[in-house]
């Protein structure tokens, strides 16, 4: 074999290495603040509506600061090779999602778009060989929102806030109509899907709850 | 040995290990038999026991009398096991024979729990798998305690079926407790019966269903200053037919 | 290898192949008819006794049209195939049934029969050596039935209807004890059958929390 | 539910239990003479070609009886049920399959032909929904058949017959081009197909060493 | 190899036989002890408040026996090698730590510290290279404590006693976001925090049933 | 459970537990001498014909030594009980065996008898229901014997044996014919047994090799 | 959710799909061109030297054919994607670099470099972030083609063709030594690469009994 | 404890957890580091083995000194391990440390073995993983025996790609006695070190792998009726460039 051609060859074989190890130590960074996140965002099941504007102005600039993480990603990574290493990062990209549609919904009771989760992580237009937010990952951080919710309005009835179940079930319902209308493959999206029916009917029967006792009036949905 | 006496050889081999296997077969076709006579011994107890009846204790006589009908089919088929297990050969053969054992006395020990709200013993059991001339085969005590930690299962279904009907709440808290009963005696077994491990932690998570069962009874008539009873009348009233 | 012989090999392989492609097809097709059908369906939870035979109108046509899905079905068939093909659509017929079934009771109040579900799918006698609908998988719609009618009855009392827990409970306690007839082998029938108790608790709550609110007067039911 | 309904449920989830007990019955009896038939066929790697014929004669009634056995499974089975039950037998028919392909090559060199091993399995026409010889498993039996030819190969050249690996080899290789001219799918089939290869090259490897010492003239193959 | 050298790595081989042997023996009486007291402590569930105590003061000198274990497998271990056996009793202690920290919150509603666990178990400070208690074992016990608390939580509400799943939350929801400080590797103590989760929400709904009951006023957490 | 009921159940078991711990001491000892016969048999590879018998002959007392163990098992052990434990050294004996049928091979070039097997090992007819050698159990140590031998058939050649493969490749086929008689269950032997196959086809390239290179004259078997 | 974004993401996770199926069709030809191709080659090991111009001369229109399938591929694939879909014709494209290694060497002597591999299957510069050729399907060919050329080599010999052994033993020990200066990870690739050591065996043992045989000139080779 | 002292000591306990990660993250990639180096002079030794020589004692001595030679980067990592493995923390991380060690030991052991065909021992492996303060860490037993029963796996690829060279065959003759010595002395240590078993079965197939190498070799070889090396000087002259 020509020496050349297998100094060559060699050289492919060796690049991959040095990109796997700069991109690990990124993800290592994006975990931690994944977790300092998700842990404030924590403390909503034990806060009163009063003090929740504050306790999210509180985790605003960590998630923020996730952009110095993506744009790290992105530059390390070789054009064109997105698909190839995305798996490393998509349990981190799938809690930061998640992190800002609790968020958004908490605030202002709206469902955060795709594109506003890709700007908020600071994710350009212009890195798409390179780094963006697939759809998949944009739906799992929703259903995990969802997750999240169905043990929120336990603790907000708690509170005394009876209210939310009524609210919540509502942003809930339309969610999980979206969900229905996708065209999702026998995968892990669609396996998560199906837990979005248990956390629907455990949202209904806490406002089956408060509204058998008369602390709220129920309107049919919609 | 030459070709021949080896043949020969192989021959006898041939017999012994057809036999072997032909009452092995057999054994194991009684076994499923008694299996599945248990298992509709256990259909019938659960059944009956859901009836309405003005009288719950002798609805529960007639559920373990039925029952322990249904049962006696199996005394039967152990009574044609004997002299297929005489001697050394139980113990070869017990594996296969295990799994009949074990459900009957699963449905066994439900009759006997329905009757009389307690546990049926080892030597109660050993009694029922033989007649004047003694046992048709050893009880070996890993299936008695294998077949009574199947019984909790049973005792879940029965109690959170149950807690509906009136006077099915008491209930449901006696089943608790004896279930709570069970797993800690069995407890000190653990380390020297194979599988019980893993039956434990079905029992365990069995005894959760009953306490969020009785749980969930007691939440509801926290509401109400009046006794159970009264609430379960309340009930009856509204729903009778 | 004779090429005469070799090309009929070939000749029987193949078709193998086209029958399946061409149920793969239809499959994706029913798949999507049970999707349409199971996301209106949904509303039932949150419609109101009056709107809902509008709700359930709205459903029937989709539900009737799955007929032209069976009869394609049949006729990608080979004679005497049934057996080899099934389980490729069996998870769709299930949920069908489950479908016709629901629509049964909010209807009529009656349970779906195994002939009426058949004759609902447009599953004709004569081509019983091709397509037929399995008691397995009636009992597997009928299960799953029960499982949508312990989420409607809380909805149901939310919504302010106090009459319907009675009648489900009485309905699925009928379901309950025939299944409890039935000789059914140590399979994932059976284990969902196991399931039905915790559907019944629910419902029995539901009718519990009712009944002691004095929300229903108190008369003979039926 | 209807107690009537509930009997036909019933009597429907009961009828199957039983042809499975009979069906078990006679491929146990299939299992037997499959075994023998094998047995006495392993004699052929120390027979020399003088006393091959009466060896394959010795064979030939056993195999002719299995036709009993394929009479009473197809009794046994209920109409347009083959697809249900057949995976019961496979293993036997393909060892029959291969006996009776192993037998037509020592006898004539020939290949056994798909509806030849169905005759000489007394398979007829008319129970086609009931029992008929699959393609896969005619294959799997083919392919067995050369499985033993590699071995026999081996064999034949230790008792001095120098003329059998060319043949052998002619034939298998046909036989190879054959498979790979088939549309196999990913499954055992496809897995088993793989072995030819080797089995075509131990049969190489003993001509080249029949060849080399030239124990025998090579032509080159057609 | 050289037959001396065999029998100096057989002379090591002896050595380490010998210590395993003599631990084997202790961790089984060290397993007896623990499955006493986890039997006890079973009772909890059924106990009501006022005999708490009794039954608590039954368990303790079981649980200080076990210090005699403690001290004999310290002897038994060479200098340095800590970390080489302790899988060996790891289970036991850990069970041993679970039933000293739930016994010190049904005594004094207070956390059990570390330093506190290892004099209850007659850990030794000059013991160290040969024996202490890691804090991965102390932790495994705090979540077997609150797994136990979660199911405590539910019989004490059927016992009627109201005010205990306020109280536990608190406890539990204090232990949790310790855990949420902790950087847990990949393991089976990250697994088992996990598990936490579903025992803060199951106790979240418990207080939530009572507190929507109004049978205990609630005050938000901190 | 009745505190009576619960003694005499711990009588029983504390019974079987004090058996078992003597028969596992007995086992290691067995496993010990076992391992150091099989050692020893291991150096047949290497050593020519004429050194055989010395090697044979320094095996024979540690294999007779085995007796006194058979005699401890069988001591330990209550009536008809032998089925109950005899899994606990199924392993050693079956290599016991397989060291006895080997040296009986490598000396007189005969197969060993099951009575002379138990002989061997000291298995006394009275002990019948407390120890006996199993069918099985000799006939895995017969396939052990097959296994070795179709190494050593290679390594004899290598040593220049060229007679040694036609006498195994007879004896082998003696056996092999044997193993075809019976009716075995799918169970470890039958897979066993399928290996022997292998071994049967590598003995017989052996001898190919040999006679095509005319270094053996070859007579047909039987 | 609202209906445009909803389409949006229908869109998106469609169009996947449309991907998705496009390439599986278009590798389903691929499929089918690699079996002529190989079909064809089989054909070597019978084929004389002086027919082989005129076989490798049949194949080169369909390999170049192939140029179709890689256009359609790249043609499908959305801008940079390639790591996203590449495994789903790995095998096909390591079957046409096995194809065009072997017709290279046994035309020229000479081995395929990875830019004349990319340049037959008309893989194009400017496609590379939809599709290019990686170094590990490129050296899974080359062993393909050693593993080809070891059972080449017996039948060449077999043909007369005595000259070959000595020019493949060469060709071959060249790209094993080549491999050996690759840094290989513990992948597929590096198991392979370790059966290559078998195929020079092989080789090398033909190259033995030529040379011994002395049917070949004694002369300096090259 | 009030809630802030719990999350004061979890505080603590996270210092404590972070630090013993962050030492068996540096552990697991000094181990790593010290694989591939051990990797590498593995290749090494096998191409230069494989090299036209004249002398093949010479090539000998200089492959194992070439592989030594790489082996010295693995020296220079495990001194900066020691620190890290003082006291009772070698057995904290002795599962992170082994790999590394176990590769080291095949490494060290092949180059020892291409020069003395002889096994290295126990001590001699200490002492190449230490200095004049004496071990870096200790060798465990059971690491050495693991490490070794790789070796047997790379003494059968190099018999078998030597075996087409001159003096390759009573090379592999010799090379299968040698693993045939090590899997019988090995047997006696499989009851107490873990995995060894499992590598004893890769040992006997790579023996087995070597003795058809060997039986291939002497079956070739017996048509003539020359000595060895005559034939492997008619080979040569055919083959030779
Ligand atoms: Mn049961
Ligand atoms: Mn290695």
């Amino acid at each position: 074999m020509d020496p050349l051609d297998l100094e060559k060859l060699n050289a492919l074989l060796e690049h991959d290495v040095g990109v796997s190890e700069k991109i690990k130590e990124q993800v290592k960074e994006f975990d931690k603040k994944v977790r300092i996140i998700v842990g404030i965002l924590g403390k909503i099941h034990s806060t009163p509506t009063t003090s929740m504007p504050a306790l999210l102005d509180s985790v605003s600039p960590v998630l923020l600061s996730c952009r110095d993480i993506t744009t790290s990603i992105a530059g390390a990574i070789p054009p064109d090779q997105f698909w190839r290493w995305k798996d490393m990062w998509s349990n981190s990209i799938r809690a930061a999602v998640f992190a800002a549609a609790l968020i958004e919904y908490l605030r202002d009771g709206s469902l955060l778009s795709l594109p506003r989760a890709s700007e908020i992580l600071g994710i350009q237009e212009e890195w798409k060989d390179r780094f963006s937010l697939p759809v998949e990952d944009y739906l799992h951080g929703l259903i995990s929102m969802v997750n999240e919710l169905s043990r929120y309005v336990v603790n907000a009835v708690t509170l005394g806030n009876y209210e939310e179940p009524m609210r919540i079930s509502n942003f809930v319902k339309d969610i999980f109509s979206g969900f229905t209308m996708l065209n999702l493959k026998n995968d892990s999206l669609r396996r998560r899907f199906d837990s979005l029916k248990y956390d629907l009917k455990k949202i209904e029967e806490v406002v089956y709850d408060v509204s058998l006792r008369k602390l709220v009036v129920v309107k049919p949905f919609q | 040995m030459t070709r021949d006496s080896v043949l020969a050889v192989f021959e006898q081999f041939r017999e012994d290990i057809d036999q072997g296997n032909d009452r092995r077969e057999r054994l194991i076709k009684a076994s499923r038999d008694v299996t599945n006579i248990s298992k509709k011994a256990i259909f019938l107890l659960h059944r009956i026991v859901l009836e309405d009846s003005p009288d719950d204790r002798a609805l529960a006589r007639r559920a373990a009398a039925s029952g322990r009908e249904k049962l006696s089919e199996a005394h039967a088929i152990f009574a044609a096991m004997r002299p297929e297990l005489v001697g050394d050969r139980f113990w070869r053969y017990h594996r296969q024979v295990s799994p009949g054992v074990q459900e009957y006395i699963e449905a066994l020990s439900f009759a006997h729990y329905v009757e009389h709200d307690a546990l049926i013993s080892y030597q109660q059991v050993q009694d029922t798998i033989g007649d004047a001339d003694g046992p048709f085969f050893p009880l070996t005590l890993s299936d008695y305690l294998l077949g009574l930690s199947d019984l909790t299962g049973e005792l879940m279904r029965f109690a959170i079926s149950n807690i509906a009907r009136r006077g099915g709440r008491p209930k449901a808290n006696q089943v608790c407790a004896f279930v709570r009963g069970c797993k800690s005696d069995f407890e000190a077994f653990v380390p020297h019966v194979r599988d019980l491990s893993k039956k434990q932690s079905v029992t365990a998570n069995s005894l959760e269903k009953i306490e969020a069962a009785a749980y969930a009874v007691a939440v509801r008539g926290s509401e109400y200053d009046l006794p159970p009873e009264m609430l379960d009348d309340l009930v009856a009233q509204t729903t009778s037919k």
